[in-house]
């Protein structure tokens, strides 16, 4: 048990997961002597080599292309993208290649890449650097989506994430990055399996990476007014743990989602739409959906108001228990 | 586009970077330009060349006439996948017709050892590497989308999209330089990666982006360009203003012109290159000039798009002929030997319609293989709800 | 009024917008004396010449790159993508530039683009040529998305997203490119409207593009079983027509999406979760979804198992009644 | 990185690739090579060039002063900026510090109708073009994404994503062309594009296919990249092994290396170049050989990976201070000059601090403003719902 911050606990994660494996080879741009942007990747450089930390050429098609080739070689590449808007150059290589390579060699070739991305806004930045994209990821097939929210999960999750012979989309809550948490002596749950991070029986907080926090928050208001809401964490996105959502729903029969990612055809759309496909008669009121609004991502003086917040996950709340 | 043209600004600046060549055979810019290698004629005459010539020589008889038997077999079979194509077996082909020497020259400088990451009609280096053809056909008839383990033979799957694979061969030959298989000196161990692509291929970013990296890394990678004239139809003008040979020197390595039809010539070229490359000495752009004489696919119509007169002067060119003409006038093989490769192309021919036609469709099931290599739940429950939808019409039927 | 196929609809739609405005230009891969691999452009470049029907190099971002500097100097670029699973490399271009040019501006600037992609399967062809991608476009605000299904819409579609400021992406169901139908003297409806395209009152088939002729023919099929199905055409899949949708799903209570995308987070989960924040109570059962399943595109040989037709369109609608 | 590496696989072909050089006067590779074009040294002597000299000599008393203005009031802007980051009234800044000549050289050479396509680091060349500084601060402020109609000065919206201008600059050119406005010889018409990047971005497969493009269509643009040494934290040599200027002959068109802290060089090379674009003749590259003596952005700690010995080395070459020596020595200006620039440098410092502080910040609702152009019923919703769920909050306030 120690204590770090989200940021480190992914440090710590790789450092064990290339410990344990030769073959983990981190990828992206500025990760070597700077520890990237955020420092995530800080000291492995020095420790394992220029070979295992690799300083890109400013390419992303060519870092995950490359890290593709290092995968078909054996090699277990972790790309760095070092912020969630400049992850699409690389699209053609992550949804035609990277999700599409095991199917189509009829499994003769594995791809056991991750592709970390800081993501979500809320530190300020300016353009393209606040971005949820995860809708993309988790609408195709062939890949797996994670989202973490704590230093425990950020340091064992990364590692799952890093095992999976399967490619993984990993996000990074940035504006979490520094927040501090205890990194407990095992995972908190298996590839895949969201989590309820607080119980309750009136509403459930569907929600994962930055905002977990909020729902967090807005779960302690709603107590001193007298709500008990149920937060889970998803921490897959792909694919679902619609079992652990699904038994939350059935308890509460109220759910509302929360992400940063405009809602329209976001992961809420998903989650709303398998839930009245999957407890039509359990749902005591349409699933409601806190996100973003449908609008590119706000200069920075206005993303306070483009970000769900504490009292809009208690508005939908209020609205959900109205029905 | 001109291979000669002079720098207006550069010259205005005093700096002339016009590139300097050395003698060779001289040669209209149509038709490769002069600094194209080549070391047999379209008339099948050896044109001496003092650094090539004994990788050439090196190759004993048996070897030189193994050429010869590749380039007619791959083109039989390549006639036969059109014909299953035709009578409706296959869904698509893209033919190789005329770029025989340009595959198999290089394919057979491949070592053991070596990887190749193809496009979508290497069928020719596909035959050198030793995958069994009918192979090939399975993503053309559309029973799947690559039907051979990659490294079984180190010929990676068809890549459908046009320049991606340049990158997965660079980060392979990174892989390479990793496990330290660059260098030693033992020829068993030292390992190129080879990446073809074609002359429309050049203008993805991704393909700059492979010669980049593979620049940046002096990563053991050839990159072997096809300039078969045509992307489906765009001529070579519609792609770039420069000799695609010329884009290389901007990234830092060499690159040379070959002649595609001429197999001893591409032989000669990518064995250099590749030796380069496994000596640690980085990559190298080969441009394989040659033609494309049939459609672009199946698909296409290049009647609409191209005079008849081009494709004229290239057969002229062609590779099996040239070759054929030079062994036998260098006495390599005579006429019994070619009468026997036609046998064995005959047998190859009936033999990959046989098994074509048996290639069996695969159950509806098969989708939902490999999606993911660990359990996943959504591709669990689908294929399980499909399999009993599919039940429930079998059951009807049974009724 | 005149008969003529889809993708003829489409040429003389072209054509008709080419000679009302000079800055029309097409580009794209092949569209000039090929007339394009399904040729949609035949005989343009002939008429207007090379200007204006541009073959440019294989490189898909750069097609929409440069159209994007066209469309900054006054141009109105109409960009042919191949075939749908080619649009990746111009995928940043798209949802970093097109899409939010106009914002970053503050309205100075403005890119009335349209990116014409054949869509879907159902043609018996390799990888890569039967992708339905349009969530990735409708879940990115400051992006149009359009799909067309019948030679009128195509017609007068493909006009309206060239007059349109925004840009446009426009879905063209390939499989449906030689169907005939007659065009008539006016669009059928605005830019971004829905159409019932036959009325029913049992259960509600929204579909769009390559679907809508399966829905008809299972609304037919269905008849004769008794039932009768209301078939929307979405031709707008963003923004959505929530209006027409929405009327429908209240006359007759029951809903099913079709599509050949993946169900995960397709179209169908922001209808189904459209439906039930807006209709909740008058949903007598849960929005279904018919969709492709959650795997790449199949070989062609199990295209037809892995497509939705007619027959699981009417498994759905058994489904819904039998709720 | 060297400039002058031999290709052993061409010379092992027999094809001497190695540009041969004209006279320039010799420096080593490590100042930018003898390939260099300086028209001006670290000390502010002047070097003859005999293509070159006309241009500068054409330059009137008042331009060759304005040149240092430019230069002065840029740097003091930029230090502004970087105080107010400092001070918390930016959330960014990127620093064009040492980069002044590179930007002031190149945007001096542009005409009125010519184009601009910026990364986000351009501000010498906003300034020049004569948009008002202050509207540069917006986007890092986080009030805007950018704030300038990029038609009023024919300067466009800095564009973060690297490489992408690049693009957008080569189908402006290729507009400019289709208005026929290229090569018709009169001056106030015929209009050239300037495409800005780094040296990190050339890396990026975009700016590959805007040389493409450029190449094939022949387009009025000039891309001119700004090596500044770094790209973030990764030298030079982590993105090419060779020189960047090196990289335009293979697609077709000259490149050109000049000493990006000499801003006449930068001025006559880059005019030069414009013109030829405005000519017909076509796309040039240009590397300006820089520096960057600050760090990347205010959020960066270059410490971490470059020593100070680098950055000292560059400080003898600083752009103002030479070309401000040259001035006194050649009697181009006095004292008095010097001291009315610092003065009007001090003036524009303030009023830059001053109406920054002065910048609202936008209602919420502007979110929703022109992300389309025409009415959307998604936009016309949520923004109706978010102006309701403000106001509730101001009545729960005002109760
Ligand atoms: C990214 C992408 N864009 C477009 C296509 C469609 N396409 C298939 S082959 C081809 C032309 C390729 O030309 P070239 O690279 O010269 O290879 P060749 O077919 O001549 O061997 C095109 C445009 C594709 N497969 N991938
Ligand atoms: C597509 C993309 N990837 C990564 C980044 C992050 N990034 C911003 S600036 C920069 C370095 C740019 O270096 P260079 O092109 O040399 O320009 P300079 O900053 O030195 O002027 C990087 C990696 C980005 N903005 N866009
Ligand atoms: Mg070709
Ligand atoms: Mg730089």
């Amino acid at each position: 048990m120690s204590t770090t911050t989200l940021a480190k606990g992914i440090t710590t994660g790789l450092r064990a997961a290339m410990e344990k494996d030769s073959r983990v080879v981190l990828m992206g741009e500025d990760i070597g002597k700077l520890g990237g942007v955020f420092r995530v990747t800080e000291g492995l450089q020095k420790d394992f080599g220029e070979d295992r930390v690799v300083d890109t050429p400013l390419a992303e098609a060519g870092i995950v292309g490359t890290a593709i080739g290092l995968a078909l070689r054996g090699y277990r590449p972790v790309v760095e993208i070092q912020f969630d808007g400049f992850v699409y150059p690389a699209f053609d290589h992550i949804v035609s290649q990277v999700a599409k390579l095991h199917a189509r060699s009829l499994g003769s070739v594995r791809v056991p890449m991750v592709i970390r991305i800081p993501v979500g806004g809320g530190i300020g930045a300016v353009e393209h650097h606040s971005e949820s994209n995860e809708a993309y990821f988790a609408h195709t097939a062939g890949l797996r989506v994670l989202a973490c929210s704590t230093p425990h999960d950020a340091h064992w999750m990364i590692q799952q994430a890093i095992e999976t012979d399967d490619p993984v989309i990993f996000y990074e809550p940035k504006r979490r990055y520094w927040d501090k948490g205890e990194v407990g002596e095992e995972p908190a749950g298996a590839l895949g399996s969201a989590r309820v991070v607080r119980e309750g029986t009136d509403v459930t907080l569907l929600a994962y990476g930055p905002m977990v926090k909020t729902c967090l928050q807005a779960a302690q208001a709603a107590q001193e007014d007298g709500h008990s809401l149920e937060v889970v964490d998803l921490r897959s996105l792909s694919p679902l743990d619609e079992e652990t959502v699904l038994a939350s729903a059935r308890r509460t029969g109220r759910v509302v989602v929360v992400h940063e990612a405009p809602t329209f055809l976001g992961l809420g759309a998903e989650l709303s739409a398998m839930l009245s496909e999957r407890a039509f008669y359990e749902l005591e009121a349409p699933v409601l959906r806190v996100g973003g609004y449908n609008v590119p991502y706000p200069p920075s003086r206005l993303e306070d108001d483009f970000l769900p917040d504490l009292d809009r996950v208690l508005d939908a709340v209020d609205r959900s228990l109205a029905y | 586009m001109s291979d000669d043209e002079v720098a207006p600004l550069e010259t205005a600046f005093g700096v002339d970077h016009h590139v300097t060549h050395a003698e060779l055979p001289d040669r209209p810019a149509h038709e490769g330009g002069p600094d194209m290698v080549q070391l047999l004629t379209p008339e099948g005459e050896r044109v001496a060349h003092p650094e090539l010539d004994p990788l050439v020589e090196a190759l004993s008889r048996e070897e030189l006439q193994g050429l010869y038997r590749d380039l007619v077999l791959i083109r039989r079979f390549d006639a036969e996948a059109t014909a299953l194509q035709r009578q409706g077996e296959l869904g698509l082909w893209a033919s190789l017709l005329g770029q025989e020497a340009a595959q198999v020259g290089s394919g057979r400088a491949l070592r053991p050892q070596d990887h190749a990451f193809p496009t979508y009609r290497e069928h020719g280096v596909a035959w050198c590497r030793g995958v069994d053809p009918v192979n090939l056909l399975g993503m053309f008839r559309g029973v799947n989308h690559g039907g051979w383990d990659p490294d079984e033979k180190n010929f990676h799957l068809y890549t459908i999209i046009i320049g991606a694979q340049t990158l997965h061969a660079t980060g392979y030959a990174m892989g390479v330089q990793r496990d330290g298989d660059v260098g030693t000196g033992d020829p068993q161990r030292d390992t190129a990666v080879i990446a073809y692509f074609g002359d429309g291929a050049s203008s993805q970013g991704d393909v700059s982006e492979a010669l980049v990296f593979a620049g940046v890394n002096n990563s053991p990678v050839v990159f072997f360009c096809q300039n078969n004239q045509w992307a489906i139809s765009e001529p070579n003008e519609k792609q770039t203003r420069a000799p695609l040979w010329h884009r290389a020197r901007g990234f830092g390595f060499p690159g040379i012109r070959v002649d595609g039809n001429d197999v001893l010539a591409v032989y000669a070229v990518t064995a250099q290159a590749l030796e380069n490359a496994r000596c640690g000495q980085g990559p190298t752009f080969v441009e394989a000039y040659t033609y494309r004489m049939g459609a672009h696919t199946t698909s296409d119509d290049p009647t609409k798009y191209r005079v008849s007169a081009e494709v004229e002067v290239w057969k002229h060119r062609d590779p099996i002929e040239r070759y054929k003409r030079w062994l036998t006038t260098s006495g390599t093989a005579d006429a019994a030997f070619f009468e026997a490769v036609e046998a064995e192309a005959d047998e190859l021919g009936r033999s990959v319609r046989e098994r074509c036609l048996a290639m069996p469709d695969p159950d509806g099931t098969a989708m939902f293989d490999h999606v993911y290599a660990e359990a996943h739940p959504v591709t669990a429950r689908e294929r399980a709800w499909f399999t009993e939808y599919q039940a429930s019409f079998e059951q009807e039927v049974a009724r």
